[in-house]
């Protein structure tokens, strides 16, 4: 989340696609019902009329799969309205801090010119070659400006050509949407573009899990800079995350791109440490721009330091050559292939279901069987840990070597989780845990330890200084206050605790496990564990000492673009920081670096984050820096390509699908195409349940509410098919079938488009054969095919069809 | 001292179904004026009472229904007898004030086995009785498949038959242990028996009829 | 003591139902085994385990679809049939408002079952045997004699139900009846009139019936008849009959006596 | 129009034989039906603060134990997020609990070919994972990935978790990476 929860009460429009809170997020709807009571207004876009939408102002239904085309038909909206009605928008903002009038090298092209494809695309690659996704720079390399934004070279001109095409009948030709339905969303929630105004957009895996997800997220982004509402109160565009620490999980890095932090991963040809950083540091010449993330060699080594203390010197690269360099994606689906194809033999799982969660469940569960061993660490017994007494499958073929260790819960320990609004929280020992299970970090370290004994004792191991000058000194029983110490950090001359990574070096004289932490735990105390309810200077729901928000306890990121060059809020009401010139210091929230004001000699560029300095509405592919700083791996400005398995033909352009997505060719890798399976299929959560089902299809109260898998379609399909209430109904696609109950409702209505009626159900993906509660799995059904640049299924539209059972 | 002359008017068997009968019908009054009084009603707690009204309910419906079984015959003619009214119950009707209250035994015309005043009782418990047995069981076994308004004007017909019964059943009581003129007929609940005096005072008519029934017979 | 009433807004509700989870946590209730009856809802009704139960509706309204969902359970009338027929008083009038129930003291008569407007009050164990117990929501008694706020209350995210002073509730009822009034013109404020005012108001954009609500809940004539005529007539009737059994004896005393008969 | 039963009563029954007894009998009951009861909580309501384990909305809860054993959870009614509010899952949190039989209490293994488990010490299985990584990591080890040196393993995975506290994440990574393993995934991805 760019902003909090608390913070969606200070919007005048809640927009939620791709998300059900109600369901998935239900504390979300304590502040979205503020906001309402407020005069806000709240707009639902979902497939199904899901419990979100029960309570939405506006409800749009929207084709699984068809993000993109209606976001972008809302872009192109709102640039009309904006060239039309210029007063009601927040046009300082687009030109100052958005990259709007950035200059754009003259050689790029986009879909409009290319039936759907960016210049650079090469297809026997699949992927582009990005070297005109670039700025027009003058000679210090500062990129050339058209503060009148008419240049067809600048950025918002190529924006508004690129979604030109996307007319209100475009997308409900395209989603399925009602026309009159779009424009009420698209009126509703352009209002929020006006000074002072601010609209969110919530999100979650309704969004990110199709074949073009990170678009469909860039695409909000773009939405919400026109509208001058990211950085506010009240605005943002803010991921609610499905996990307790899903965000801690991923800000310390356990994915196979990263390390803590967002650093990332050092590739085959990073050879050395200074290549690697040189790679990954962004540089950039305007003075203008505090181009921040320059700072990463100091995080870099600050992280080594942590890891390897003494043994991590500037002779040896402070031990940067003990980690382990791939370029290879090694991502979830990967890594399943690779299991599959007897690469991996030994298998780590903490607290995870994959064999319920990942898709294509029976070439995952299929995988498994490959393994040598397996270590599932979980408070239960799970399909994955079980996967060898499954149904229809014989123990005795198995020879897999399966370890189920059992933990301690939440509350039968200590320790710290981060929420989606980046808050870490620290919780507390409430109750003992059942037998002999105890807390993941025991297990851990305890495993650590004889790991570490058995390489010392083998001087012959491979790369074995990487484990045994691993600093590892927390006892028999770790003290989590201990590790979050050194999460935060230390100066090492002083062996005290760091109070921000602003002073974090690159020289090995200072530690900081994770940066992105650094000032969680200081001499003052364990911020994260601070209870204090003041919401003092400008009470807009902060709560600034409530636990400890990265980075630097900033509540809402981007926050200098609440304010105008001069440091004044655009909403006097609702301010997040204000510049005190008499002070010369910002009130209220910690601001994004410590810069006067922009207007000022000393001021910067808002978005301190970029190199540019200034929020992207294209986004160019820069030559060094971060992952995100190299572009997106599917265009510069997200277009709409039909998921994977699509009933239709792309109505907007020539090309189908996302032209980079990775193909798999394993042989449980199979495709659908609409003549056999016409019906779009979708996956979701329900309120009742969590995740793969382990966490509450073993609780009875759980159970009582939804006690089985079911399947949600349409009166009109049912009707098609033979189908009444609670009939038993099977739902195949090429990878499998699952057979369950159907629920008949008024919630699924089939789709018009262009006189084209497609059908789509939906069902819940929480359960599998073990449990108190048990059924088909949803994944059974959905493919082995991910976003173009991270990866992550594509869960939420594929193809299907379904009868009576 | 020569005893006195009696004679029998109950036999074991219908002694022994009366005060059974008396027995369930009383345990069913305690038990159920705990619903009614609710000042009592705390001692009603955990369900006791209604496991004991349960017990006495099949005892209650128990009784008549074997007694019909054992002795059809005079089971009908009890039934018959209730329902036979000549012109000395009318006449009972009539006289009933002045005898009961001043002892006017002459205003009172010869009785049969039974007084028309037992008959108005027997009646009663004929009426009220299948409404206590056939609410009761809707109570009992029906309560979650029929309409809760069939409850609850079955506790209603319930409630009435009760007020009814009990309120007799003080009459009932009274007038065979306390009332001056009856003081001879508990006894023929307990031994069976009445003296001669009593049964020509208070059932001429029956007396005479068992007196000639008896000689022919040549008697004891 | 000012009486205090909760106050259900389904037009907030979103039936995540951590209300009827909160309720079995707080009261100790074990869930009841259930399947899917082709709906969100479950468990299909209130039970000795189930205090409370959101319901769901699917409806079509001014063109565009609503799902509604409706709490059931205790509604803590003013004129309560359950008090009224309740023979051991294990059912009172809490001076908070709320029906207060006392376990201990039910007889398991049942009665407070099948007189109550709403069919709420449900009974464990066996009709067969009559040892049972009736079971009802208990208005978190021991919470809010604690000042604390009823488990469902407090659970509910979107502030669908509140609790506070009754004619506090009222005024905020009122209130967002009028708002709701442009968009639903039969939107009513139930439980304000209803059987002398009820302790657990809803906010209905629609008819009560609508949403499941009987229009019109009345006590059951049964309960009127029953408990405001027949039972005080059968004092009557018994007290008279004991007067005159009274008179009688000592009338017939003197009387007897007089005629010389023994 | 509605006559409650004492209403009725007053009209009806003044003077009558049975009024007496009905006014003693109904006192009871008049008792009764204003009975102040304040009745003592029936347990602890909360003591130790947590955050909910499901979503990522980082609910506060307090956690009421009675020797070690849960006896109420329910929301933190200080809890800017959630001001004590909880969905059902929330709610049904205290069946996460060591009460819940089906919670893992012993070391399970389950030997290569088996048809279910049998419970093992900790020492034992820990002691056997270290050796199975290290033989796994040892025999699949990749110096060199063509002219690159590279140092890795890619025969041993890890997934999960978003189900850990921060600081058990930070040690997994960092034991993680320091075997040289590369296959590291996590919910975020899926």
């Amino acid at each position: 989340m760019t902003n909090h929860w608390n913070d969606i009460a200070n919007s005048d429009c809640v927009f939620i696609i791709g998300g059900n809170p109600a369901e998935n997020h239900p504390a979300a709807f304590g502040h979205i019902t503020k906001a309402k009571e407020r005069g806000g207004k709240l707009i639902v876009v979902d497939p199904r009329f899901s419990r979100s939408a029960a309570k939405a102002d506006v409800y749009a239904p929207m084709r699984s799969g068809t993000d993109v085309a209606f976001i972008g038909g809302m872009i192109k909206y709102v640039i009309d309205d904006m060239l039309a009605n210029p007063q009601n928008y927040n046009m300082v903002y687009l030109k100052e801090y958005t990259n709007a009038s950035y200059l754009v090298n003259p050689a790029f092209k986009g879909p409009a010119d290319l039936d759907g494809l960016f210049s650079g695309y090469d297809a026997s690659k699949r992927s582009y070659d990005k070297s005109t996704w670039s700025y027009q720079v003058d000679d210090k390399g500062i990129p050339k400006k058209d503060m009148t934004l008419s240049d067809p070279n600048c950025v918002f001109q190529l924006l508004k050509k690129q979604y030109a095409r996307y007319t209100a009948d475009k997308v409900s030709e395209t989603c399925g949407t009602p026309k009159d339905k779009f424009l009420e969303v698209c009126r509703a929630f352009a209002d929020t573009g006006a000074p002072g105004k601010a609209g969110t957009i919530l999100y979650a895996m309704g969004t990110t899990q199709h074949t073009n997800g990170s678009q469909v997220c860039s695409s909000y982004c773009v939405l919400q800079l026109l509208l001058a509402n990211i950085g506010v109160c009240g605005g943002g565009v803010n991921a609610a995350r499905g996990e307790s620490n899903v965000q801690g999980a991923t800000d310390h890095a356990l994915l196979f791109h990263l390390l803590p932090g967002y650093l990332e991963r050092p590739l085959n040809t990073d050879e050395t440490l200074q290549k690697y950083l040189d790679r990954s540091t962004p540089k950039w010449t305007d003075p203008k721009s505090a181009n921040w993330v320059q700072n990463l060699p100091k995080y870099l080594v600050s992280m080594l330091k942590a890891w390897y203390g003494d043994a991590a010197t500037k002779d040896n690269e402070f031990g940067y050559q003990y980690l382990p360099k791939g370029s290879d994606n090694y991502s979830f689906i990967s890594l399943f292939h690779a299991m599959y194809d007897g690469i991996i033999k030994g298998l780590m799982v903490w607290g995870m279901n994959p064999a319920v969660g990942g898709p294509n469940a029976n070439m995952t569960r299929k995988a498994l069987e490959k393994l040598d061993w397996l270590v599932s660490v979980d408070l239960w017994h799970t399909e994955t840990g079980n996967f060898w007494k499954r149904p229809r499958v014989n123990p005795a073929d198995i020879k897999t070597e399966v370890f189920a260790l059992p933990a301690a819960a939440s509350f039968e320990k200590e320790g710290s989780v981060t929420n989606s609004s980046r808050w870490a929280q620290w919780r507390y020992k409430g109750a003992d845990a059942p037998g002999v299970a105890k807390p993941d970090l025991d297990i851990i370290n305890d495993l650590m330890i004889r790991i570490k004994k058995l390489y010392d004792a083998d001087a012959a191991a491979p790369n074995r200084d990487a484990i045994t000058r691993l600093t590892w000194d927390y006892g028999t029983h770790a003290d989590p206050h201990k590790v979050a110490r050194e999460i935060n950090g230390y100066d090492l001359a002083t062996g005290k605790l760091m109070v921000s990574f602003a002073a974090l070096k690159s020289d090995g004289t200072t530690s900081c496990g994770n940066w992105l932490f650094s000032g969680s735990y200081t001499e003052a105390g364990n911020m994260m564990a601070r209870r204090d309810l003041d919401d003092s200077p400008f009470n807009v729901g902060l709560y600034s000492k409530w636990a400890w928000s990265w980075p630097v306890n900033r509540r809402i990121v981007y926050n200098r673009a609440s304010v105008d060059p001069n440091g004044n809020p655009w909403d006097s009401e609702h301010p997040v920081i204000k510049w005190d010139a008499a002070g010369a210091k910002w009130l209220g929230d910690i601001a994004d670096g410590g810069y006067p004001p922009m207007a000022a000699d000393a001021g910067k560029y808002p978005f301190i984050m970029t190199a540019e300095g200034v929020a992207r509405l294209f986004t160019a592919a820069l030559p060094n820096g971060p992952l995100l700083a190299k572009g997106m791996a599917d265009g510069t400005f997200p277009e709409h390509y039909e998921p994977w398995e699509s009933p239709v033909k792309n109505p907007l352009s020539g090309t189908q699908n996302d032209p980079c997505i990775k193909l798999w060719a394993g042989e449980m890798d199979f495709k659908g195409d609409s003549d056999k399976y016409p019906i779009v299929c979708t996956t979701y959560r329900i309120v009742e349940h969590w995740q793969a089902g382990q966490m509450t299809r073993n609780l009875p109260w759980s159970v009582e509410l939804m006690p089985e898998m079911f399947i949600e379609l349409s009166e009109e399909l049912a009707a098609e098919k033979g189908i009444a209430n609670e009939d038993m109904v099977v739902v195949e696609t090429a990878r499998g079938k699952v057979t369950a109950k159907a629920l008949v409702t008024k919630r699924f209505k089939p789709f018009r488009m262009n006189g084209k009626v497609i059908h789509e159900i939906g069902m819940p993906w929480h359960w599998g054969y073990i449990g108190l509660s048990t059924g088909d799995s949803a994944n059974v059904l959905t493919p082995n095919i991910g976003d173009a640049n991270t990866m992550i299924p594509e869960y939420k539209a594929f193809l299907c069809n379904v009868r009576k059972a | 001292m020569k005893k006195t002359e009696r004679v029998e008017r109950y036999s074991v068997m219908a002694r022994v179904f009366h005060w059974v009968h008396v027995t369930a019908f009383i345990t069913l009054v305690v038990t159920g004026i705990f619903l009614y009084v609710p000042w009592i009603g705390a001692v009603a707690q955990d369900s006791w009472t209604r496991v004991i009204h349960r017990i006495g309910a099949v005892l209650f419906m128990g009784m008549p229904i074997l007694f019909f079984l054992v002795r059809p015959r005079s089971a009908i003619e009890t039934i018959k007898e209730g329902l036979t009214w000549g012109k000395e119950d009318f006449g009972w009707v009539a006289a009933a004030p002045r005898y009961y209250f001043l002892g006017d035994e002459a205003a009172m015309p010869p009785q049969g086995r039974v007084n028309s005043g037992q008959k108005l009782w027997f009646l009663l418990l004929m009426l009220t009785g299948p409404v206590f047995v056939i609410t009761g069981i809707l109570m009992w076994f029906f309560q979650d498949t029929l309409p809760s308004a069939v409850f609850q004007w079955s506790v209603f017909a319930h409630d009435v038959s009760f007020i009814a019964t009990v309120c007799f059943f003080f009459v009932h009581i009274y007038l065979s242990v306390l009332h001056p003129l009856m003081s001879g007929v508990f006894s023929s609940m307990t031994n069976g028996k009445v003296t001669k005096e009593f049964a020509q005072a208070h059932y001429a008519k029956w007396y005479e009829e068992k007196a000639k029934e008896e000689k022919p017979s040549g008697g004891k | 003591m000012a009486e205090k009433a909760i106050l259900f807004d389904p037009t907030k509700c979103t039936a995540c139902r951590g209300c009827q989870v909160a309720c079995k946590q707080w009261n100790e209730l074990e869930a009841v085994p259930t399947v899917n009856l082709g709906s969100y809802e479950n468990p299909p009704d209130l039970s000795p385990n189930t205090y409370i139960k959101m319901r769901f509706k699917e409806l079509e309204y001014d063109k565009s679809l609503e799902w509604l969902f409706t709490r059931r359970s205790c509604m803590h009338c003013t004129n309560a049939a359950c008090v009224e027929v309740c023979p051991t008083g294990a059912l009172s009038h809490h001076p908070l408002g709320f029906i207060d129930y006392n376990e201990d003291l039910c007889s398991g008569c049942g009665y407070c079952s099948q007189f109550c407007p709403f069919q709420v009050p449900r009974m464990s164990g066996s009709s067969i045997t009559g040892i049972r117990k009736a079971s009802k929501c208990l208005f978190c008694a021991d919470r809010v004699t604690n000042n604390l706020i009823p488990a469902c209350v407090k659970t509910c995210p979107p502030h669908a139900l509140q609790f506070g002073d009754q004619d506090q509730m009222l005024l905020l009822g009122r209130q967002r009846v009028k708002e709701l009034k442009a968009k639903y013109p039969d939107a009513y404020l139930y439980g304000e009139d209803e059987l002398g005012g009820l302790h657990v108001m809803y906010v209905l954009p629609h008819k009560p019936t609508v949403h499941g609500l009987p229009a019109d809940p009345r006590l059951p004539a049964s309960t009127t008849v029953w408990q405001g005529i027949l039972q005080p007539a059968g004092y009557v009737l018994a007290g008279l009959t004991v007067l005159g059994l009274g008179l009688n004896y000592l009338v017939a005393r003197a009387n007897v006596k007089s005629h010389g008969k023994g | 129009m509605e006559l409650n039963r004492r209403q009725f009563l007053k009209l009806s029954g003044a003077g009558a034989g049975g009024a007496l007894l009905y006014s003693i009998a109904s006192r009871g009951a008049a008792l009764g039906a204003t009975s102040p009861r304040t009745i003592p909580l029936h347990k602890k309501v909360g003591e130790s603060p947590t955050i909910c384990p499901y979503d990522g909305s980082g609910c506060g809860f307090l956690v009421a134990a009675v020797n070690g054993k849960v006896v109420n959870i329910e929301g933190d009614p200080d809890h800017p997020v959630n001001r004590g509010a909880a969905c059902s899952k929330g709610a049904s949190m205290r069946q996460l609990s060591a009460d819940n039989p089906r919670r893992l209490s012993k070391v399970l293994y389950r030997a290569p070919g088996a048809a279910d488990w049998e419970a093992k010490d900790w020492d034992w299985s820990l002691n056997r994972i270290a050796q199975l990584i290290k033989q796994t990591r040892d025999a699949n080890w990749k110096a060199k990935d063509g002219n690159y040196t590279v140092n890795r393993t890619e025969a041993i995975a890890e997934v999960g978790s978003s189900a850990l506290d921060n600081e058990e994440c930070y040690l997994l990574i960092k034991m993680l990476r320091s075997l040289g393993m590369v296959y590291i995934e996590t919910q975020a991805r899926i």
